[in-house]
């Protein structure tokens, strides 16, 4: 097994705060010399993630916890908050036709997080949100 | 490192052609999405969207997005996608938007296809 | 006194990572609007804070915390490394002139913090070095 | 953000200019004292090092411009900054540099520089 790299990231609700996290992977990901359409759509499965942790994250001090653990074979990524929390099982899968007249054209994050990544866990609860992915790379 | 959006936007034969450069989330969106309103008022109904120098996007972004989209299907016009990098094209197909917009390597294919379709159009 | 934004990274040994760091702090300031030249000169900090700390972060896990704390008032610093540790005092300040034609013309990432920051302590035990900086922004 | 370093250089009038992007650290340090090398070699002895694209470096990468200063004053040529951005000039600064070192405002400027004292050289 490959010594795994890991970068953990503490961040406030800053706009495009989530880009700090995507350009850490990005040299994780280009130090270990991973393959650029898997770490692209690692970026885009942080971006979804940070995107509704931080939305959702809660209390005085809005934060989330980010933590990347790369290997030449998997990107892990773990997104927390400290919001309210929900029922993920209540979501409704999104589909294009369904939203094309909708008021409300949101509601892809989770199914892309989901589409682009190999293991998909959510654990929510009145303390906040954790997910946990796992991306293979080969 | 992706930097901050930009966009720009130029009308050629009857199509806007919107080239975004970096990250696009709910502001990068928005900005599209009124860039778009303003060329349909102008008389447009196409759209070229060239995202090649967008390599991060968001689902929010592209929630503007399908926003153009349904004003281009309300004109009888077209959405094509250009130069898309390979993860947020497959982000695209994912959401199903390739079943109402068209995907080209291109600007200048997409043009072509526009054209095509005018002629096609026309015949009718 | 306005509400602090704080942002923490826990840093691999990876090529280029302070540059994570460094746009972190970028996306705090330009958030709160901060002033484009001291925000550059606490880049700089930084730069050389986390070069040092990487340089001399010790066993099988080399890692280094970084945090900022940042309000429109003050930019604060902390850098901590698990390394050996040092003793700032026997380091003797650079000067120019006996750089040139001198094997080795390193040796001013201490000055540099110094002179850039507004307080700057140092704190280097056989558990690691933290160094904590202030800057004032006005 | 600040990106991976790249440099350019050129030849002019008896200078080597170098335009360097984004960060310098050991790697882009070790880059510019390489490029200057090369130059030297070819009979060149002025540095005109435009830094204005370079808003973060690190003391480790100014070390390396050390060794070509050091290089041209054996020279007998010399080395001047440009465009730097008010934070990296403050380091400079606080290293000495600008003791045995130029700064102008521009390329074109330190290209003069270097032209009248040519000029005068020529008169002794
Ligand atoms: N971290 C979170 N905390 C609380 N609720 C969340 C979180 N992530 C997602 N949700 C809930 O799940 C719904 C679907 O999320 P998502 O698929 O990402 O789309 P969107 O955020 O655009 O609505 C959200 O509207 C929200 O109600
Ligand atoms: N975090 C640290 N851990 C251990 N030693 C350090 C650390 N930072 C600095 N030092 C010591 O102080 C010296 C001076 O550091 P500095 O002024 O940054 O210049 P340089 O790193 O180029 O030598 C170093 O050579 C090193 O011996």
């Amino acid at each position: 097994m490959p010594e795994p790299i890991a970068l953990h990231l503490l961040l406030p609700r800053v706009p495009d705060i989530e880009l700090v996290a995507i350009e850490g992977l990005e040299k994780l990901a280009h130090h270990l010399g991973l393959a650029a359409q898997k770490v692209g759509e690692a970026k885009l499965i942080v971006a979804e993630a940070v995107t509704n942790a931080l939305e959702h994250a809660g209390g005085d001090r809005p934060s989330v916890r980010v933590e990347f653990t790369v290997t030449t074979d998997e990107i892990c990524i773990f997104v927390q908050d400290n919001g309210n929390g929900f029922d993920p099982a209540g979501v409704q899968d999104p589909e294009l036709t369904g939203k094309l007249h909708a008021p409300s054209k949101r509601g892809w994050g989770l199914k892309i997080m989901k589409s682009l990544s190999d293991d998909f866990r959510i654990e929510s609860g009145a303390q906040g949100t954790t997910i946990i992915i796992r991306k293979l790379l080969s | 490192m992706d930097q901050v959006f930009s966009l720009q936007s130029e009308a050629r034969d009857g199509c806007v052609i919107i080239t975004t450069m970096g990250y696009i989330n709910n502001v990068g969106g928005e900005a599209i999405a009124a860039e778009c309103r303003t060329y349909f008022a102008g008389g447009v109904k196409n759209v070229i969207l060239n995202l090649g120098q967008s390599k991060v996007v968001n689902s929010i972004g592209m929630s503007y997005i399908i926003e153009v989209l349904e004003q281009v299907q309300e004109l009888g016009g077209r959405l094509v996608f250009t130069n898309l990098d390979g993860p947020v094209e497959k982000m695209l197909a994912i959401m199903g938007l390739f079943t109402f917009a068209g995907k080209e390597a291109t600007v200048a294919d997409a043009l072509a296809v526009c054209a095509r379709e005018a002629v096609d159009q026309g015949r009718k």
